[in-house]
């Protein structure tokens, strides 16, 4: 019983407590105390994790938490950037009227739930941090009471979301019943002792396994929501939900697929290949019909999971530190990505569209360099980190021997400069349809630019969170 | 030998100065900052061939720091007798483009200037990397200037021209990367030295030079993935047309001979067919269609393409040379042939360069580039006119100016391979002959056309200069390439025992 | 005793027919709620048969957890449903189109 | 084991069979005269003016909401309670932790106005 | 006696119905006496609210009125069942079907002595649980069937009432577990033997109350009798019952009154046994040591005594405002048991076991 291992999660829903009641004791006007309490909570938490990072593997709780590298890794980058998520979504909050501790409570809510599931040693609390992510989503989705959009994108998310997990489930009760276990450790010695393709009762749980990890993903065909979500969804939400889980569901997928079912890579290797492919070509194509920013920005994100997916089906450690450093990098930009849309907004006016965009150049040459770094990073294009990440992605896959995939792959980051440089070119090229001020508080801007700053400064020395990522898979003997 | 890292100098203080200039923003005194640095940059450049060692192939004022070593890739900077004389005529047109767009740029005019000084130093980068990936890098990295420049200065249908330039060069360069990374899987190593030295099957070989082609080609340009560069040039502000015929269609050819030669030699020679079709096609097919163009840059730019089609021609004629001859003979018409893809391109950086120049002194003045609207310019700007015959004659390799020696050395050295290939290729003297001297003809001699042709004003101090110092380099060049070709004759020396030395498994002793 | 397998067909069958009554259902979102909650269940059942054979405690105990988040989710299921309502005056699948491209 | 339950359903079966014997029993013996004054819903005394499918406060469901919740937390305790002995200071610790983070929600959901009928 | 009943049917029948006969005569034997408590109940109730009120309550039929209740079955018999026109008539029906069934088969459960109980399941307090939540089924569904808006009114606010006190019973039975150790409801009064003084109702007083004033709220009585307040919303979600479907709800309201008087008996005052219990020189004589020793009378007796207060309540408090009752049942009652549970677990780790 090594109750220390979780002691960051402890932490932070002791603080979340806290914060909850002191909300409601503290009168309206106080609200700013529960939100600087809320960032040092995150802060502390992070410096907890980072504390906790020995290079050990340790196993604790009766086996149900472990504490590894690669959890504190992706500890520390959920925390902090849920900090720089927070700043953003303290602007959009009161543009909107919007600003009440519910939107803190359920993202802290959502983070303590990611955390769970990053230090998920086994399938019940890897299920469980799964919910108390997904539950805060829904409700964060429908945060905007009196929008249409926002509670039908809420309904939308939190239907497929269910069906996810029902299929999630079903897969872990197959294995359940196959393995009798559901600690990580001793399904894979289960596993490792079967012949993946020709057990079909295992492939069979994989396939819903698989199924529901890449619907928390977001990858073509369990894409459906993502869209809609991204749109619906109040933008500081869309922000949120566009960044920081994405590295919960890579510690899913390491955690279920890679490391307790690390023998049956041929089964999932080749779903993932699939699901991969298609997210790469699909999101790809369908971003560029798009208008609608939040849009485009979500099919790009179908694009890139299916990049993460690729490389995560290597089954290599470079395959899956490749796949940490691209979900790392991705959630930081498509934040930034969306705290610029945020910044175009002001008091009764959501920036949403392309057309918003327009003439972001003439209005505030900084903020346009910035997102144009952004979507530069996204679309993999030097020296942004978005083409370390896409080139690290695509060696491990050629290295598994894959070469037409990572043809394709780079083909369809052609197609996905496309819609990115169409962005580029409304901010450049266009004249403003509106022309009011843009202004944001120092945190923000201080904030913003450093993380567009961070994009560039390790696309030029990437090394250092490269060999951050092998060396937590390393520790975590992945 | 100089202590200072020259080549981390000339990539970094454009940049960083261009950064600067970006922060001193709009107010007076950007454009006399971004000229400084040029100026500077220039001078800095300038040590690289006074203390240049010609009598060796070794790369030369070499850096090495580690970089990224999950992946073994170094910046690792170096220069020998081919890449040297590019990064000085590099950091020579960007002072140039410095000073074209001193008055002419009145919208983000810091922006402009710092767009220009972060290009120059990421294409000294490109000529100076000795490691693939820096070079892939650097090379990508180079999009996003040139984007900017013809997207937001460019003409009316600027966004159609940048987004096709981007995603053709985007798209080729693409599969030089999964190249790249499938050279560094077989190796274990993204040193260019390295690469050099690999043994590769020819399957392999095969695919990696159809990749190389396809990235390289698009960016010389050759046909038939030339057609984003009329647009680019039409649309492009004059600079952003000088640097993108002068500097980057350079790296095209540059790439050729650093990457494609001496990686995948066997896959090379036996594609040079192709290579040579396309650059001849490109010589006498698009020499015809700049014939019918009507708007000036258009003109030029094909020229452009059809000159760059001599470049790739003489390179890859020395496959065609080595087995038509015995070996003595054959390296040193091969080095002919490459010394004179070599010429051909820093004379066509500055010919075209100025042909750009010149155009964008009329456009300034007019406000159109049709060659209908122009007619007896000569007469109201008759400094102006004596300059633009010059670059005319130039380009179409007049001897004497710099376009006859590299053209001349290219054809002398295809007629040791195929005299049919030095005929056809011969065949762009006249027609490069007829479209330009028609160009001329028709723009500068003749009665005075309209009303705005007559009220045109001869070019100013500024322009002057500019074109009188790129004249005087063009007629250099001509008159004695000497200096030049002897720093890069170790050098091709050097790249040709690589690009004709077979590197198939089955041909090495031990092996793959 | 029923053997094993009689349950894992019952669940597999609820399974299925929660699925295709998703599928089908193009009317109702509560239907849809209903699946949902159906679906949990015959992931339920399947632990709890596993539970049972394998003599294991483990899979019961999940069994507890799903019901807690099964009720959780309901909860909020239902409150997004109330908020749609009130937007939108219709739980119609087939209305709730608002976004598209 | 589950032969106990055998009587709970025959009970469960009379129980059911008992209420439909004696509806049997009513709907048999009594008379059935249908009016459509006597068939309309209960008013008093005049049309009605409004559906009987009337809107709830919300309220209602947030009391059922809450309800879950809590019943849920109850279905946790019942068995922590019944190996209350074997489980010792650990178990009643882990429990106090639990319920303390319920009485978190609960207080939150009070202060916020759940509560109010008013 | 069972086993001679098993032997006669054994000789003619084959076993597993012998097994259904014997059970279906326990079951009968349950119910039947049932049947007439819940209908001396409503006698009884008549007639000591008329004590308490002054009057002199149903006295026409047979001696002091003593048929009153079969007088009244009778007639509601040959009462027309009435189904409203646009209501759901499947819905309709079934709903009494809902109400009543559930009432009567939660005491399949009950001991009414050591060993004298139907089912001896190890789970019978969550059975109970489960039961006694069944019951809203039938309030809701009748609610809505009937298609009247009083009717639904009614039927929400009882939903909502039901559920609210239901959380505050389940706290209340965990502090009972606690004490007890088991589900099992025999086991449970096992586990206060010793003397009175063992009897739950002392540590767990809090509980006791708790759990009493829910019974009474979820059995819908007075004072939390506002779903059928009749000024209000008439007769509640059943306004649009007549006749013998009305009488149903009205025999499951009853039947549910007994259930929780009888639970409270069981769970708090040590059921079947006797409070004379320990002393022994009075349970040692000869008969009336059967009068003074354990035994269903004293069951009976306790369940007895809660009935009376379940009407001594009707008869003495105004009715709560609804707001009043959610109040109560959040603010006050919640509260207090998850207090006690704390205070309880406290005690407990802190080794006072014994003593409870």
């Amino acid at each position: 019983m090594n109750i220390a291992i979780a002691l960051p999660e402890i932490f932070l829903l002791s603080t979340i407590c806290l914060i909850l009641l002191l909300g409601v004791f503290l009168s309206k006007d106080c609200r700013m105390v529960t939100y600087l309490l809320t960032q040092v909570a995150l802060l502390a938490t992070a410096l907890l994790a980072y504390g906790a990072m020995d290079g050990q593997k340790v196993t604790g709780l009766n086996g149900m938490y472990v504490r590894d590298d690669l959890g504190g890794v992706l500890k520390v980058s959920i925390l902090l950037l849920t900090f720089a998520v927070f700043v953003y979504a303290r602007k959009y909050l009161k543009d909107t009227n919007t600003w009440i501790g519910e939107f803190f409570f359920l993202a802290l809510f959502a983070v303590l739930g990611m955390l769970v599931m990053v230090s998920a040693n086994h399938l019940l609390v890897m299920y469980l941090g799964l919910e108390l992510l997904a539950l805060s989503m829904y409700a964060l989705v429908a945060f905007n009471r009196d929008d249409g959009r926002s509670s039908e994108a809420a309904m939308k998310y939190f239907v497929l979301g269910a069906v996810a997990s029902g299929l999630l489930l079903y897969g872990i009760s197959m294995l359940y019943g196959l393995s009798g276990k559901l600690e990580f450790a001793e399904v894979m010695v289960y596993v490792s002792a079967q012949n993946v393709l020709e057990n079909i009762p295992l492939l069979f749980a994989l396939v819903f396994i698989v199924a529901g990890i890449a619907f928390k993903f977001g990858a073509v065909p369990f894409h459906m929501w993502v869209p809609d979500v991204y749109q619906g969804a109040p933008t500081a939400v869309t922000m949120f939900l566009g960044s920081v889980p994405k590295l919960a569901a890579l510690a899913m997928l390491l955690r279920v697929l890679a490391e307790s079912m690390g023998a049956a890579q041929p089964g999932w290797a080749q779903l993932l290949l699939v699901f991969g492919l298609l997210s790469v070509f699909l999101g790809n194509l369908i971003a560029i019909a798009q208008f609608n920013l939040k849009r485009m920005l979500a099919y790009s994100t179908i694009a890139h999971m299916g990049f993460i997916l690729l490389a995560a089906l290597t089954g290599t450690s470079e395959g899956y530190s490749a796949a940490l450093f691209y979900t790392i990098t991705y959630a930081m930009m498509a934040a930034g990505g969306f705290a610029i849309l945020i910044l175009l907004g002001r008091e009764g006016f959501e920036a949403e569209t392309l057309d918003d965009l327009k003439g972001l150049n003439e209005r505030n040459p900084w903020y346009a360099f910035l997102m144009m770094v952004f979507l530069f990073s996204m679309a993999g294009i030097p020296p942004t980190v978005g083409f370390y990440a896409k080139l690290f992605v695509i060696e491990s896959v050629m290295q598994a021997g894959y070469l037409w995939a990572a043809v394709f792959m780079v083909l369809m980051s052609v197609i996905g400069a496309y819609y990115y440089l169409r962005a580029i070119k409304m901010m450049y090229f266009d004249k403003p349809e509106q022309t009011a001020p843009i202004q944001a508080e120092l945190d923000f801007n201080v904030l913003i630019s450093l993380n567009g700053v961070l994009m560039v400064l390790l696309g030029v020395f990437p090394g250092t969170l490269m060999g951050i990522c092998s060396a937590a898979m390393v520790a975590s003997r992945l | 030998m100089l202590d200072l890292p020259i080549l981390s100098l000339l990539i970094w203080l454009p940049i960083i100065g261009g950064l600067g200039v970006l922060i001193v923003g709009d107010r007076s005194g950007a454009k006399q900052f971004a000229l400084g640095i040029a100026l500077l940059t220039f001078v800095i450049s300038l040590p690289l061939y006074t203390h240049f060692t010609p009598g060796t192939a070794e790369m030369q004022f070499v850096e090495l720091i580690p970089w990224v070593e999950a992946f073994n890739i170094n910046y690792h900077l170096g220069v020998d007798g081919i890449s040297m004389p590019l990064i000085l005529l590099n950091t020579f047109i960007t002072v140039m483009v410095v000073v074209a767009g001193w008055e002419v740029i009145t919208y983000r005019i810091s922006q402009y200037m710092a767009a220009f000084l972060i290009m120059a130093g990421i294409v000294n980068g490109v000529f100076a990397a000795l490691d693939a990936m820096l070079f892939y890098i650097l090379f990508e990295a180079m999009l996003i200037p040139l984007f900017l420049i013809i997207g937001i200065w460019g003409g009316a249908r600027r966004v159609y021209a940048t987004i096709k330039f981007f995603l053709y060069t985007f798209l080729g360069s693409v599969f030089l990367l999964i190249s790249l990374i499938y050279l560094y899987q077989l190796g274990g190593s993204f040193a260019v030295a390295d690469l050099h030295k690999l043994p590769i099957d020819i399957v392999p070989q095969t695919l990696i030079f159809l990749s190389f082609l396809l990235a390289f080609g698009v960016k010389v340009p050759m046909w038939p993935v030339h057609t984003w560069l009329p647009d680019a040039h039409v649309e492009a502000p004059t600079g952003g047309s000088v640097i993108l015929a002068a500097i980057t269609l350079k790296v095209g050819g540059y790439a050729f001979l650093r990457f494609a030669l001496p990686i995948v030699p066997d896959a090379a020679a036996q594609l040079d067919w192709l290579v040579i079709f396309m650059s001849l096609t490109a010589v006498v097919y698009i020499g015809f269609v700049a014939l019918v163009q009507q708007d000036m840059k258009k003109l030029v730019a094909y020229s452009s393409i059809a000159h760059m089609g001599f470049v790739t021609l003489g390179f890859f004629t020395i496959y065609g040379i080595a087995k038509s001859q015995n070996v003595e003979g054959a390296m040193s018409s091969a080095i002919l042939a490459i010394q004179g893809g070599m010429v051909q391109m820093v004379s066509h950086g500055f010919i075209s360069g100025a042909m750009f120049l010149c155009i964008g002194v009329l456009y300034d003045r007019m406000h159109t580039r049709d060659i209908n609207a122009y007619g007896g310019v000569a007469n109201q700007m008759p400094t102006f006119a004596a300059f633009y015959v010059l670059f005319a004659m130039a380009n179409t390799g007049l001897p004497g100016t710099s376009g006859f020696v590299g053209e001349f050395m290219v054809i002398l050295a295809s007629f040791r391979a195929n005299p049919w290939i030095a005929f056809a290729a011969a065949t762009t003297l006249i027609v490069g002959a007829a479209y330009t001297l028609w160009l001329v003809k028709r723009v500068m001699f003749g009665e005075v056309k309209n009303a705005e042709v007559a009220a045109l004003q001869d070019i100013g101090r500024r322009e002057f200069w500019m074109l009188a110092v790129l004249a005087g380099a063009v007629l250099l060049l001509g008159l004695w390439p000497q200096p030049l070709t002897d720093v890069m004759e170790v050098s091709i020396e050097n790249l040709l025992s690589q690009a004709l030395q077979s590197k198939l498994c089955a041909g090495l002793a031990g092996g793959c | 005793m029923i053997p094993l397998s009689h349950f894992l067909i019952v669940a597999a069958l609820l399974f299925a027919i929660s699925i295709a009554g998703m599928i089908l259902n193009r009317k109702n979102v509560l239907i849809l709620l209903m699946c949902i909650e159906m679906m949990l269940l015959a992931v339920n059942l399947n632990f709890i048969a596993f539970s049972h054979y394998l003599g294991d405690m483990a899979g019961q105990v999940f069994v507890f957890f799903i019901l807690t988040v099964a009720a959780a989710e309901a909860a909020i299921g239902l409150a997004i449903l109330v908020v749609l309502f009130r937007n939108r005056r219709t739980i119609n699948v087939e209305q709730l189109d608002a976004m598209k491209g | 084991m589950l032969g106990e339950y055998l009587p709970i359903l025959v009970f469960l079966a009379v129980g059911f069979g008992l209420a439909v014997v004696l509806l049997g029993l009513g709907l048999l013996a009594g008379p059935r005269r249908p009016d459509a004054e006597k068939d309309s819903p209960f008013e008093c005394g005049f049309p009605a003016f409004e559906d009987s499918r009337i809107k709830f406060d919300v309220r209602y469901y947030l009391v059922a909401i809450l309800f879950i919740i809590f019943d849920l937390e109850i279905a946790f305790l019942f068995p922590w309670a019944i190996v209350l002995d074997s489980i010792g200071v650990f178990g009643i610790v882990a429990m106090g932790i639990f319920l303390t983070i319920l009485i978190v929600g609960f207080i939150y959901e009070w202060k916020k106005g759940a509560l109010e009928w008013e | 006696m069972m086993e001679v009943l098993a032997n006669f049917f054994g000789a003619f029948l084959p076993e597993w119905m012998v097994t259904l006969l014997i059970i279906l005569i326990k079951v009968v034997a349950i119910v039947l006496p049932l049947i007439l408590l819940v209908a001396y109940a409503t006698y009884a109730e008549r007639k000591i609210i008329g004590f308490m009120q002054v009057r002199v309550g149903p006295n026409r039929v047979g001696f002091k009125g003593l048929l009153q209740p079969f007088a009244d079955m009778f007639k509601l018999i040959f009462k027309e069942i009435v189904i409203p026109a646009k209501s759901n008539r499947f819905l309709f029906l079934i709903a009494p079907l809902l109400a009543m069934g559930p009432a009567f088969a939660a005491w399949a459960v009950i001991p009414f002595s050591d060993g004298m109980v139907l089912a001896d399941v190890n789970a019978g307090l969550l059975f109970l649980l489960a039961l006694t939540s069944l019951g809203i089924y039938g309030v809701i569904i009748a609610g809505w069937a009937s298609n009247s808006k009083y009717a639904q009114l009614s039927a929400m606010r009882l939903g909502a009432q039901m559920v609210s006190y239901e959380i505050a019973m389940g706290f209340a039975l965990v502090g009972v577990l606690m004490a007890a150790g088991s589900l099992n409801l025999g086991d449970i009064v096992r586990a206060q033997s010793g003397s009175i003084f063992s009897w739950f109702v002392w540590p767990l007083f809090g509980l006791f109350l708790v759990y009493f004033i829910s019974g009474v709220a979820e059995t819908n009585r007075a004072p939390f009798d506002v779903a059928e307040g009749e000024s209000e919303i008439v007769a509640g979600f059943h306004v649009e019952y007549s006749g013998m479907a009305f009488s149903i709800f009205f025999l499951a309201e009853y039947a549910n009154m007994w259930l929780i008087a009888a639970l409270t008996s069981l769970m708090f005052l040590g059921g079947w046994l006797s409070p004379f219990q320990g002393l022994t020189f009075l349970t040692d004589m000869p008969v009336l040591g059967w009068v003074f020793g354990d035994g269903i009378h004293w069951l009976l007796l306790k369940a007895s005594f809660f009935m009376l207060l379940f009407f001594w309540f009707r008869a003495t408090f105004p009715r709560y405002r609804y707001d009043q009752i959610m109040r109560l049942g959040w603010k006050v009652l919640i509260p207090i048991t998850l207090v006690w549970i704390f205070a309880e677990g406290l005690a407990i780790a802190l080794g006072w076991k014994p003593w409870l």
